[in-house]
């Protein structure tokens, strides 16, 4: 039990620090809001209303993959095979859609099928990680090889087009609002619900003192089952929402997406050693990459300087995430 | 009985009995596989591995979830640096090797600023110097004439030095023994574990504690250096990523080597076995004909299940 | 019936045999002492109990019932609830879910029941509202709470479980009087329930206080239950520490004031910083300065900014005459300070590293060593460990092999290679036991007549008393009292402590 | 006349990249001479599929006229090239080929550049021995489609024998070590059929096991390489994908642009919406010739060339 407090430190809880305490994504939402000044100040379009459901609709993959991984860094865990996750999950569901004829009835079964699959990749690393006790960052990254290996399995190569009824679903619009609004509006519920679950609390409770949660008489190794189980559920949604948007499957989709994912988490103020965590914060991080990687090009950033600069803004945008969170529980 | 039961659970003991296991395997699906010249390659390949793992590893130990995720920048940068300096001669050698060190250093002390001074988790700072330094390597490719590497590298690399065997290798074994010296028998290695398994009392005990930290970030730089240069001399010339994939198996060959993720628990000996392990497994795995998706899916498994030997955490329940 | 029966329980780790043959039996309605030295066996007994350590062998009876307790789950079910020497509690975690975690109120199955939660933390919590301290409430995060506090809460979680069986691991070892007082007064009330309790501590003052019987435990076997009621403290003592080995010395009168003229070995002028404000005085060669007073009144954040660990704000410390800043423990011991802090697991043990590296890190330091020579090391060490009779097989063990009480020895011994020119002793006791403690006051006493100023803190008012030659009495960060002389008396300690600051 | 253009590569992992946005800032700049003031605007940077989905959506956002991709994935642009399509944007796509109706792709077609490879090695080994191929990134549609061609061409040559398939994920490191693995074991084989960067490791494998003169392999187009393989006199070939195909793109482009139509419209490829550029071959014949044009370049310059706007001019009515 090393924690960081100390027994000089006075237990006041005043103003801002306070607030920081409930709302840790605080500091996220100000950087996202100074960057979408930015944005705006550069190229005022992307602030137009038809840009910004384009980013959400983008982001929306990268969104639900930092959730994702949200829960798992919840417990103190890590998955590294998040991507890997949401490729597999890509290839399966646009694979079956097409063997079953795109039909409404294909699409909702192969998204059944395709949570299922998730909650499976969710549950090997869980199983690998919690009950046979390995290191989650080797562990999943094996598993994310496996993964890979299998959506290399199922789809060869990236091609198959997803049924235009599903992805023109997804790009389209509902009741004159974009449908996006809605996956946004259901995730919001659905996050609402979860942060009232007794597993958010206690996966919380495993990632802050593991032994203590143990003997505190909590199953510590399902609880980070069920960290992982999130995980997976999380990421086949994020694979519906990738599909959604690329309308198409791709073996290789996701492998880039699980780094920005947990530094999305990161961004968004949560602790990557666990027990302090936000899911609003990493869904504000997700958008946040979006943002650094769009404004260094609407600065008119030369483009062999680009990557570079975008480089450094996650960096510093890291850092100021991590400074201002570490305010928060200083 | 208890002591020939703990040597077997020793991880280098464990990793040396799989090396020769996997080269049995290696040898009888693919005839030729553990003949000494391809053995003698292998170490080569390992070798480069190691050293950018020695770095992992003292970063790893010190704690603080310590972990070092831009060593595959800094090889890259320095394997384009040394072709540079060098430009294929020999007398460029020496000034490469200088520069190679300072930039490792200095991207390790800049790490190692970010991680104690505004206190970022490693694994953040590291993840976000990776995308400066590809950044960084897009730039400086821009006006930049050449990478070869000097012969004398590439002799240095590929062809044997002394008794049959190649620098590269010897080196590996200084390495290997100067890691083991320092981990084991100066003030300073016994720091690093202190550190690494409760930075509050080794603070408490007069241990700088930030100085270090920064020392191990440096060291780890420092090594990835190295690596890039020797990658250099390798492939005889620098090209933009070639340290790419170091990044994650220098942490693989670590944790093989019963290093824990944890800090304060493991050493260099099982990482150089660790180092090994991993380059024969994806030696054989190249050699056997099987489909790229069979084969990923064997290379994930059988590194799950070579994990299961090592590394496992302490079971909640004494 | 009894409400449990252990018997024959036993555990090793590895080499260590934690436990030999652990026999007890718990009745209902009655506060059951645990006594033994460090490392005798008294956690890994109640950690078998509480299904968190599995045993090798024996039987636990509950109700007389055999019963296999597979787990902390199982326990819990099994009716026995725990409070943990090394604390269990989730730090960013709020005080109310702390206490109630272990069995979270559900709604529909899936949903926590805040209002159903609140309302029973609310229960445990009001149980402590006279003494739990500024900054406690239901909302506070644990990690945010002083030592004290922290041990409320998880006496809180332990009462919480309502089981019929309740232990508690040296729960007293950070509270304060007040503190301690309120809790008897819950235990009281637990034992007319009919509760069966188990209590360890290493204050005679309070096994006396609230014990009904006491089952020593030596050496990992079961050595004897008494009555209280029927026995004395030296026999406990005697029964604890095996009839040949001599008794710890009763308590000696306190020592002699200094006399003045000795040379000042630290002085301390208008020091102010976190938790403490314009604090000053002066520590002779020789002398030993208590630090009095109710937990968290300064006593610790003043050892710990003297020592360099936390910032001083204004004010001056010289030692030796000379103006002495330290900026951190390093600037620190190099100029002579070393600082045993009760708190090990924090401020101490290098975990899973060998003794000898655990003995060695401040003569590293002070010595300038580069390199680190096992033999010349171990010469180095030997004496120091002896002088605490510290129990170990051989010094390249991990420490986590030691018992609590031992481990401390090992951290107190690493000051002791290289004399320092102070010592700063924040509550090192805690967790030893009482030959132990004899032991390291004995020590502490010889090297302040070797010249050594030393600043004493202590949770035990005995320890003060029977040790400093002037007390300075602290309240609300400031020193109220200064007590010399006939004036060191408990009354006189205990009415300066709890005067309005 | 004003177009604006805009480019984006998802991937600067290489060399090659660099050299391809190069290529097309330089073309846009000779139009400049021709009175058409082309602008460029660049994205270039690592990023995952979002992302450039991301960089399309920007150039929607700024208004451009034309976009030309390097795209990270074949078939993940389908609904954002709609949508480009929509606000009147030209898409056109270089390097590898899209599934989208609503774009152009102009560029080689890698199962030719396959082919090519294959065909210069079947011959050189008089269409009999045994054969390993060291592929790219497995799942990645340029990799496949090559893989395809050269399968297609050993197919016609019963005694050539492919005994191992290996991938090295187009690292040049990553080949040189499959290289050598596979040279301890199978100590026998005639011939390699290896792509782009991975080719120099190949061949360093090959000249560090002494094997030069008994191994043919395929070769490939940087500077470095060319050195050697003139110097070492290695029996290679090299199909070449040059860098500038993205200039090229950007030829045709303007000349879309410019309201002109094809002659032949662009119907080739798999998705029905290729235009193939001619793929040039160095081998033994025009060594020399490749090596002059690379004369005075950097090391990992590439042996590049790119229609000309004349060249381009010519393909349009
Ligand atoms: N005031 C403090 N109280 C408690 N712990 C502290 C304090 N200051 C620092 N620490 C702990 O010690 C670690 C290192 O502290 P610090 O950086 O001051 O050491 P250092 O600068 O390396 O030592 P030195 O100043 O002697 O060179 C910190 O990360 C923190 O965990
Ligand atoms: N996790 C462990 N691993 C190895 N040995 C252990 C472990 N925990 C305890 N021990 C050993 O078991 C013995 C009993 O320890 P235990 O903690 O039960 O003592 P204790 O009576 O509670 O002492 P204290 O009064 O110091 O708390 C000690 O010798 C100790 O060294
Ligand atoms: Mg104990
Ligand atoms: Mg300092």
């Amino acid at each position: 039990m090393t924690s960081t407090a100390t027994d000089i430190s006075s237990p006041r809880s005043g103003g801002l620090r306070s607030w920081l305490e409930r709302y840790p994504f605080l500091p996220a939402l100000v950087i996202l809001i100074v960057l979408l000044a930015l944005n705006g100040l550069f190229s005022p379009n992307s602030l137009s209303y038809r840009s910004l459901t384009g980013l959400l609709s983008t982001y929306m993959a990268l969104i639900m993959l930092a959730i994702a991984q949200t829960y798992v860094v919840s417990a103190g865990d890590i998955d590294l095979s998040a991507g890997a996750t949401l490729s597999l999950v890509n290839v399966a569901i646009v694979v079956l859609m097409e063997r079953w004829g795109g039909g409404a009835g294909a699409v909702l079964l192969a998204l059944a099928l395709g949570v299922l699959i998730g909650l499976a990749c969710g549950l090997v690393n869980g199983l690998v990680v919690a009950a046979l006790r390995l290191q989650a960052i080797v562990a999943t990254f094996a598993t994310s090889i496996f993964f890979t290996g299998l959506a290399l399995y199922v789809m060869p190569v990236a091609g198959t087009p997803a049924p235009a009824l599903f992805w023109r679903t997804y790009g389209g619009r509902l009741l004159g609002l974009p449908f996006v609004f809605y996956v946004l509006a259901a995730l919001a519920v659905l996050l609402y619900f979860l942060s009232r679950t007794r597993i958010v609390t206690e996966l919380l409770a495993v990632g802050d003192d593991q032994q203590a949660a143990y003997q505190t008489g909590l199953p510590v190794v399902a609880v980070r089952i069920k960290g992982y189980l999130l995980c997976g559920l999380f990421s086949a949604l994020a694979a519906f929402c990738l599909t959604g948007d690329t309308a198409s499957g791709d073996p290789l989709v996701g492998g880039k997406m699980t780094l920005y994912s947990v530094a999305a988490v990161v961004l968004g103020g949560s602790a990557l050693a666990g027990g302090w965590t936000t899911v609003v914060g990493s869904l504000l991080g997700a958008l946040t990459i979006g943002l650094v990687n769009s404004l260094v090009f609407f600065m008119g950033t030369p483009s062999e300087w680009q990557n570079f600069v975008q480089g450094l803004a996650i960096l510093i945008v890291l850092m100021a995430g991590v400074l201002a969170g570490r305010r928060a529980r200083a | 009985m208890s002591s020939v039961t703990s040597f077997f659970k020793q991880p280098l003991v464990v990793a040396l009995i799989l090396i020769v296991a996997l080269l049995y395997l290696g040898q009888s699906l693919s005839p030729g596989f553990a003949s000494a010249d391809q053995i003698l390659r292998l170490l080569i390949v390992a070798s480069l591995l190691g050293i950018v793992a020695a770095g992992q590893n003292v970063v790893i130990l010190g704690g603080r979830e310590g972990i070092d995720l831009s060593v595959g920048g800094v090889v890259s940068l320095s394997a384009i640096i040394a072709g540079n300096v060098m430009n294929g001669a020999d007398g460029g050698i020496l000034p490469a090797v200088l520069a190679c060190l300072a930039a490792g250093a200095f991207f390790g002390l800049l790490n190692g600023l970010g991680v104690t001074l505004l206190r970022i988790p490693p694994l953040v700072m590291t993840l976000g110097m990776l995308g400066v330094l590809q950044g960084l390597l897009v730039v400086i490719r821009q006006g930049i004439p050449s990478g070869r590497a000097a012969p004398g590298l590439s002799a240095f690399v590929t062809q044997p030095l002394a008794l049959g065997i190649p620098g590269i290798i010897w080196l590996w074994i200084v390495i290997g023994l100067f890691m083991a010296f320092m981990l084991n028998r100066t003030v300073f290695g016994h720091r690093i574990y202190a550190i690494g398994s409760n930075e509050h009392a080794a603070y408490m005990a007069g241990v700088p504690v930030r100085l270090m930290r920064i020392g191990l970030f440096m060291i780890s730089g420092m090594f990835a250096a190295i690596a890039g240069l020797c990658l250099l001399g390798y492939s005889g010339s620098s090209f933009a990523n070639v340290g790419e994939q170091y990044m994650l198996s220098s942490i693989i060959a670590v944790v093989f080597g019963g290093t824990s993720l944890a800090g304060g628990k493991g050493g260099y000996t099982g990482t150089m076995a660790g180092a090994l392990l991993l380059v024969i497994l994806q030696g054989i795995l190249t050699t056997v004909n099987i489909d790229e998706s069979g084969r990923q899916m064997v290379f994930g498994a059988t590194l799950l299940l070579l994990m299961l030997f090592y590394g496992r955490g302490r079971a909640m329940r004494a | 019936m009894s409400k449990l029966r252990l018997n024959g329980v036993s555990k090793a780790y590895g080499a260590t045999l934690a436990l030999r043959r652990g026999d007890l039996e718990i009745a209902a309605g009655e506060v059951h002492v645990l006594m033994g030295s460090n490392g005798s066996g008294k956690s890994t007994l109640c950690k078998i109990i509480a299904g968190s350590v599995r045993p090798d062998g024996g039987q636990i009876l509950i109700n007389d019932k055999r019963v296999t307790i597979s787990g902390p789950q199982a326990a819990r079910a099994a009716g026995i609830g725990i409070f943990y020497q090394e604390l269990s509690l989730a730090s960013h975690r709020s005080v109310e879910e702390n206490i109630c975690l272990s069995a979270l109120p559900v709604k529909a199955g899936l949903f926590i029941d805040r209002a159903a939660m609140k309302a029973r933390a609310a229960r445990y919590i009001a149980l402590f509202s006279e003494v739990s301290g500024e900054g406690f409430h239901a909302e506070a995060l644990v990690g945010n709470l002083r030592a004290d506090q922290r041990q409320l809460v998880e006496i809180m979680k332990a009462l919480a479980s309502e089981a019929p069986i309740l232990i508690f691991d040296e729960p007293t070892s950070a509270l304060d009087r007040a503190q301690v007082d309120r809790f008897f007064e819950i235990l009281r009330d637990l034992k007319g329930q009919g509760r069966g309790i188990i209590f360890i501590s290493h204050r005679m003052d309070e096994i006396t206080a609230i014990g009904d019987r006491v089952t020593i435990i030596r050496d990992g076997e079961t050595i004897e239950t008494l009555k209280l009621s029927e026995t004395d403290p030296a026999t406990v003592i005697r029964l604890m520490v095996g009839g040949a080995s001599d008794m710890p010395a009763a308590r000696s009168s306190a020592p002699a004031v200094v006399e003045t003229g000795a040379q000042t070995a630290i002085s301390v002028r208008s020091l102010s910083g976190k938790g403490f404000r314009d604090v000053s005085f002066e520590v002779a060669k020789g002398e030993i300065l208590g630090l009095g007073g109710l937990h968290g009144q300064g006593q610790s954040a003043l050892l710990r900014a003297i020592f360099g660990a936390s910032t001083v704000s204004s004010g001056e410390v010289t030692i030796g005459g000379e103006r002495y800043d330290a900026k951190s423990p390093r600037d620190a011991i190099r100029r002579g300070c070393a600082y045993v802090s009760g708190d090990r697991g924090r401020d101490g043990v290098i975990s899973g590293r060998p003794i000898i590296e655990n003995v060695t890190p401040i003569h590293y330091l002070r010595d300038r060593l580069m390199l680190a020579r096992p033999s010349s090391l171990k010469n180095k060490a030997m004496p120091a460990l002896e002088a605490m009779h510290t129990k170990f097989a051989s010094l390249f063990h991990p420490i986590n092999s030691l018992s609590g009480g031992n481990q401390q020895k090992v951290i107190i011994a690493r000051w002791l290679i290289d004399r320092p020119d102070v010592l700063l002793l924040d509550d090192p006791t805690k967790g030893i036991d009482l030959q132990a403690k004899a032991d390291l006051f004995a020590l502490i006493r010889q090297l302040a007549a070797e010249g050594l100023g030393i600043l004493l803190y202590s949770s035990e008012d005995a320890e003060l008393l029977g040790n400093a030659n002037r007390i300075l009495v602290f309240n609300g960060g400031s020193v109220t009292r200064e007590l010399i002389g006939d004036d060191r008396t408990r009354y006189n300690l205990y009415q300066a402590a709890y005067e309005a600051a | 006349e004003t177009f604006k253009i805009g480019l984006s590569n998802g991937w600067v992992g290489s060399e090659w990249r660099t050299q391809m946005i190069d290529e097309a800032k330089e073309a846009a700049a000779k139009w400049k001479e021709k009175g058409v003031d082309v602008e460029v605007s660049v994205q270039s940077a690592n990023v995952d599929v979002p992302g450039q989905i991301a960089h399309v959506r920007n150039f929607i956002a700024e208004g451009v006229n034309a976009i030309i991709i390097n795209p990270n994935s074949p078939t993940a642009f389908d609904p954002i090239f709609a949508q480009a399509k929509e606000a009147g944007i030209l898409v056109i796509a270089t390097d590898a080929e899209v599934s989208s109706p609503d774009a152009t792709y102009v560029g080689i077609d890698q199962t030719a550049w396959g082919a090519a490879g294959a065909k210069w090695l079947a011959d050189t080994l008089g269409g009999k021995g045994k054969v390993v191929a060291i592929n790219g990134v497995a799942g990645h549609p340029a990799n496949e489609m090559r893989v395809a061609g050269y399968k297609s061409v050993f197919k016609d040559y019963p005694d050539l024998q492919v005994v191992n398939e290996v991938n090295a994920n187009w690292d040049q490191a990553q080949g040189q070590q499959a290289m050598q693995n596979i040279l301890a074991t199978y100590p026998d084989i005639n011939g390699v059929v290896v792509q782009d960067g991975m080719a120099a490791g190949a061949w360093k494998s090959i000249m560090d096991a002494g094997k030069t003169s008994q191994i043919a392999a395929t070769g490939e187009i940087r500077k470095d390489f060319i050195d050697l393989w003139v110097k070492d006199k290695l029996n290679s070939g090299a199909t070449v994908n040059p860098p500038g195909v993205m200039a090229s793109a950007l030829n045709v482009a303007v000349l879309m642009l410019q309201g002109k139509e094809l002659k032949e419209p662009a119907t080739a490829g798999q998705y029905k919406n290729a235009m193939y550029l001619p793929i040039p071959f160095i081998d033994s014949k025009n060594l020399g010739d490749a090596a002059k044009q690379l004369d005075g370049k950097p090391g990992y310059y590439s042996y590049t060339n790119a229609l000309s706007i004349d060249d381009a001019t010519a393909l349009f009515k």
